[in-house]
């Protein structure tokens, strides 16, 4: 038997199978590329090729003729990276702990608060360092704290972080500090508030989101009406706001009881 | 196994019969692709027809998605730019409010992870992928509040990401436009 | 002569241990979101049951079945010892041990990233890798697929390859291509970072990988079931396959549209041109040529069986039929299921329609239908048909099988169609719980409860299957007859060589996966900015 | 294997004219099967985008 050869334009398998993909593609290309995109509602493309390029993907950003309207207001100025503060070094801790020494008054000497302040011992690098920097800018208002840190460089701010995620948290959590009340462990998922826990920890944590657990629940309660109210605004992209909005006093109330309760 | 030297009349038949099936195959797959085309056209009901980037870690320092330029603004010519962010877990504005009758464009990005977009009893259907601008034109006739819940699995908190939707009365919409330059339904 | 038993029925019991394994998870998630269950108090177990579920019912358990149904095609088929025994030992060892790593951290929370992954979530790595190896193991098995086709057509020059290899060999090659996507994503884009090497990844980069896979994945889940419509269901019920080379034809359509398609998943992402999506669009169309080709093919090859069985008129073959034939019942009860299935999948692939319902609930109810429903009930009619000729022993325990059948049948649809219904009305995917005491969802919550009542159905449908392998392996000793698969009505004597081969398809299947998917993937590599920060999940405290 | 009857492993001369008669009839039952399930496929997806998709357009 003589062996057939298939890419050969005389066998019609070949010849039939390949012109009948380029057909369809380029009939399809016609339509997709030029033809829809030409009649696209609310887009005036000047020319084929216009349409080709867009219709391609290539990236095309609207010149910003809009007018962008600035907020009355300071927001924060930090850009999160999940990763970002991981493996802070011995000498950027050791540094930490001398700025520390002026913190201690409300703070606590290894972080725990003996007043209604907050703790700072284990709270999570990334969230102190943005809260120090938005004290800094004044994104956060504290007639406290602002003259605290006026002074602070970055890597001082840093240092602080790495120094109080280091030391050891108020205590491990004691699951049978009682159960959640609903607004934490589960949220309200149609007035669009998730469980407390998905960002804060005892769930899944996100990158800015404060630890809770322990926290004076006066601090707690103040912050989350602050919020609420838009008093305090430095979350990013409203994230705490939108969610403390649609919460009623009493969910404020019992969150921040439930929170204070757990050590 | 033997192979039988009747008539092949049978045999034949059926392939005929087989290629007029394929042929019809082949036209009814054409004809819902020409609908589909069809309506894409006459509905106007098409994707977004350009690709925009935006940097989800930059997004509140500045440009059109920083928290004070977020919701409904009514342009000059009339129609309204809905602006809004997707984040863990949430829409910002949470509540966005739009008039009846006025052409509308959705235009929107996420700060974090892939987010999905609804509007509940409508074609209005975006997904929200972190360094890209996702837009969507649209039109609403009558009055209603809708529920806007994300689509898409955004990790532990997804199943508390729900928004809202009010669309009001177009000259009420244009009243408080007056007043605000930005508009949404947070309260 | 049969030296693969012990080597198929390893895949088999694998398969369907792990399928036993991850089912009723998937009963627990519809009846703990439904409003039968108070909230569950930890989200993040209703997201990792997710991921098992998914990872082993799309990655582990449809890959075993294929390649434990291949190397059976592969003997008895081809008529002779498979060649390469050790490597198949070895590649079901990569799937296991594949299997054992990506679970373990899924079952211990640290990578509730469903099976589809969602950079910029990153999860464990050893999820990640876990998966890899299992789909690195099941590459071994395309090799061996492909081997075996060659060494037998060298052997037999100019001879036909039997259609079951064919067939067999096409989903191989398909598979292997598929899982390019996915792998790429997977090694360059999301391990380095689950690795900590990178901090950032490109997420639309990473859906345009996916959506390679996640189409063509389903056309791989697919064809054990559509080899057994053309190669066992008309032998079963004494017909004939009424077309061999029409059936060639059907897989040569899904090995080389199935892939270039993908896109039409990601209809309403940013990340790509529209003009993408509409050529997408329209070869999606083409992939349903040949379903329409099989399901013709099938009908016609089971009319010859009605008719000899002495069915008259236009339908009155149907009656003639045997019904009380598992295997008979259970390709019926598939072509159902199916038909069905396959009607949402045009309305999903369908430009602008899918916005109606893109991510809500009708997703979840398509592609059960289509799969776990129409695909793996062949799965069972596969097994039934083979399972003595693995175990040595008599599988005759029918009433048992035909209620299976049903059973999974009735649940599937009362699973899915009340799914497909909340979609509709805009019910969102792949939430831990729902508050149905809001008058905006409320009406959904007696779709949800019912779509309990299917899944319940299902588990249960799902033991009876386990039951009757199980009496398989006890039952008394035979000698099974030679395994037979179905003879077409004018068996191919020559075939022209392009199909008797997949030279041409593969090129073929290459060329338009470039031309659809080369300008988007390259776009995306060549534009600054566009990868994003990884947001690791799993970190409690 | 689960097999019916007849048996269509072993082709017989008189199982072939069997089967060649029924061809010669062009497969009148299953063009009228799979063209109903088609057409119930068909059906389905003009149902969905007429009184599904087509309410909910509102052209902008």
């Amino acid at each position: 038997m003589i062996r057939e050869r298939i890419a050969s334009l005389r066998n019609p398998w070949f010849t039939a199978s390949i012109g009948i993909t380029v057909a369809i593609a380029l009939v399809a290309a016609v339509v997709g590329f030029v033809w829809l995109p030409l009649q696209h509602p609310g887009e005036r493309f000047k020319g084929v090729w216009d349409a080709i390029c867009s219709a391609s993907g290539l990236v095309r950003n609207a010149a910003s003729s809009a007018q962008i309207v600035r907020a009355d207001y300071l927001t924060t100025s930090v850009e999160i990276e999940p990763q970002m503060l991981g493996g802070a070094s011995a000498e950027s801790i050791g540094r930490g702990a001398t700025l520390a020494l002026r913190c201690t008054m409300c703070h606590g000497a290894r972080g725990l608060s003996q007043a209604d302040t907050p703790n700072l011992a284990g709270q999570y690098p990334v969230t102190i360092y943005k809260e120090l920097v938005d004290f800094k800018t004044g994104a956060r208002g504290s007639a406290v704290m602002a003259p605290l840190v006026a002074d602070l460089s970055d890597a001082d701010m840093r240092d602080l972080a790495a120094y109080y995620a280091y030391l050891p948290r108020v205590s491990v959590p004691q699951p049978s500090a009682g159960e959640p009340p609903r607004i934490v462990a589960s949220g309200a998922p149609l007035r669009g508030i998730a469980p407390c826990g998905a960002c804060h920890g005892e769930v899944d944590s996100k990158a800015s989101a404060a630890w809770l657990e322990g926290q004076p629940a006066i601090y707690l309660r103040t912050q989350l009406e602050a919020f609420s109210t838009g008093a305090r605004h430095n979350d990013i992209g409203e994230q705490m706001r939108n969610i403390v909005r649609r919460m009623t006093a009493d969910e404020i109330a019992a969150a921040s009881a439930f929170y204070a309760a757990r050590q | 196994m033997s192979h039988l030297s009747t008539s092949d009349e049978g045999a034949d038949r059926g392939e005929r019969t087989e290629r007029h099936w394929a042929t019809a195959a082949v036209m009814i797959l054409a004809l819902m692709v020409v609908v589909a085309t069809f309506a894409a056209l006459y509905h106007g009901a098409m994707p977004q027809s350009r690709v925009e980037t935006a940097d989800p870690r930059t997004l509140h320092l500045g440009g059109e998605f920083i928290e004070s330029n977020l919701g409904s603004a009514l342009e000059p010519d009339g129609a309204v730019i809905v602006r809004f962010i997707g984040q863990q877990y949430s829409f910002t504005p949470s509540c966005i409010l739009v008039p009846t009758d006025t052409p509308i464009t959705f235009r929107t990005t996420s700060a974090d992870v892939v987010h999905g977009f609804l509007i509940d009893g409508t074609n209005i259907n975006l997904m929200l992928v972190p360094g890209y601008v996702s837009s969507l034109g649209a039109r609403f006739e009558t009055p209603s509040e809708r529920l806007m819940p994300c689509h898409e699995f955004c990790s532990v908190g997804h199943e508390g990401m729900w928004g809202r939707i009010k669309i009001i009365d177009k000259a009420a919409f244009s009243r408080m436009a007056a007043e605000r330059r930005r508009l949404s339904c947070v309260d | 002569m049969w030296t693969s038993r012990r080597l198929v029925l390893a895949h088999l019991w694998f398969a369907f241990g792990s399928f036993g394994a991850a089912l009723p998870l998937g009963e627990w998630q519809m009846f703990i979101r439904s409003p039968l269950h108070a909230w569950i108090s930890d989200p993040e177990w209703y997201y990792r049951s997710v991921t098992a579920h998914g990872t082993t019912m799309a990655y582990v358990f449809p890959t075993l079945v294929a390649m434990g149904f291949g190397y059976f095609v592969t003997e008895h088929a081809l008529q002779r010892p498979m060649v390469g025994l050790r490597w198949a030992w070895a590649g079901l060892a990569l799937v296991a041990v594949g299997t054992v790593m990506a679970i373990v951290p899924v079952a211990l929370g640290l990578a509730s990233v469903l099976y589809t992954f969602y950079p910029p979530l990153i999860g464990n790595p050893f999820y990640y890798i876990g998966v890899v190896l299992v789909v690195v193991g099941s590459w071994v098995w395309v090799a061996l697929m492909s081997i075996n086709m060659y060494r037998w057509k060298r052997d037999n020059p100019g001879a036909p390859v039997p259609f079951p290899m064919f067939a067999t060999v096409a989903g191989s090659y398909l598979w292997a291509w598929t899982a390019v996507g996915a792998a790429l994503e997977l090694l360059f884009q999301i391990i380095p970072v689950a690795l900590g090497w990178r901090s950032t990844i490109d997420a639309g980069l990473a859906r345009v990988f996916f959506s390679w896979t996640l189409h063509a994945i389903v056309y791989f889940w697919l064809m054990p079931a559509y080899i057994a419509y053309y190669t066992i269901v008309p032998r079963a019920i004494g017909g004939r396959l009424f077309s061999d080379t029409m059936g060639r034809i059907a897989f040569i359509l899904f090995l080389v549209v199935a892939m270039p398609i993908g896109i039409h998943h990601a209809f309403e992402d940013p990340q790509i041109g529209s003009g993408f999506k509409y050529l997408h669009s329209v070869f999606t169309a083409l992939v349903a040529l040949p379903t329409v080709l099989t399901v013709f093919t099938i009908c016609a090859s089971v009319e010859i069986a009605g008719r000899l069985r002495g069915g008259k008129g236009v339908l009155g073959w149907l009656a003639a039929l045997p019904w009380r034939n598992p295997i008979m019942l259970g390709a019926a009860l598939s072509f159902v299921m199916l038909g069905f299935g396959g009607a949402g999948g045009l309305i999903n692939m369908s430009y602008q329609l899918n916005a109606t319902v893109h991510n809500t609930q009708w997703i979840t109810g398509h592609f059960h239908l289509i799969f776990a429903g129409a695909i793996v009930i062949m799965y069972f009619v596969i097994a039934y048909d083979i399972w003595p000729h693995l175990t040595g022993r008599a599988l005759d325990s029918f009433d048992l099988m035909r209620a299976q059948l049903w059973t999974w049948f009735l649940g599937m649809i009362v699973l899915t169609f009340p799914w497909h219904w909340v979609g509709i009305l805009g019910m969102p995917r792949r939430m831990a719980f729902y508050d149905y005491t809001d008058p905006a969802i409320a009406a959904q919550a007696a779709s949800v409860t019912m779509s309990v009542v299917g899944g319940a159905i299902l588990v249960l449908s799902g033991v009876l299957f386990l039951v009757v392998l199980a009496r398989g392996q006890t039952a008394p000793r035979t000698e099974p007859a030679t395994y037979r698969f179905s003879v077409a009505v004018r068996p191919p004597r020559t075939l022209p060589a392009a199909l008797n081969g997949f030279g041409l398809w593969l090129g073929l299947m290459v060329g338009l996966t470039i031309v659809n998917y080369g300008f988007p993937i390259a776009h995306s590599l060549v534009t600054p900015g566009t990868a994003v920060p990884a947001v690791k999940v799993g970190e409690r405290w | 294997m689960i097999n019916s009857d007849p048996a269509t492993g072993e082709v017989s001369t008189q199982q072939e004219a069997e089967v060649n008669a029924i061809l010669r009839s062009g497969a009148r039952g299953a063009v009228v099967l799979a063209g109903i399930a088609t057409a119930i496929v068909v059906a389905i997806w003009f149902a969905f985008y007429l009184l599904v998709f087509v309410p909910r357009v509102i052209p902008p």
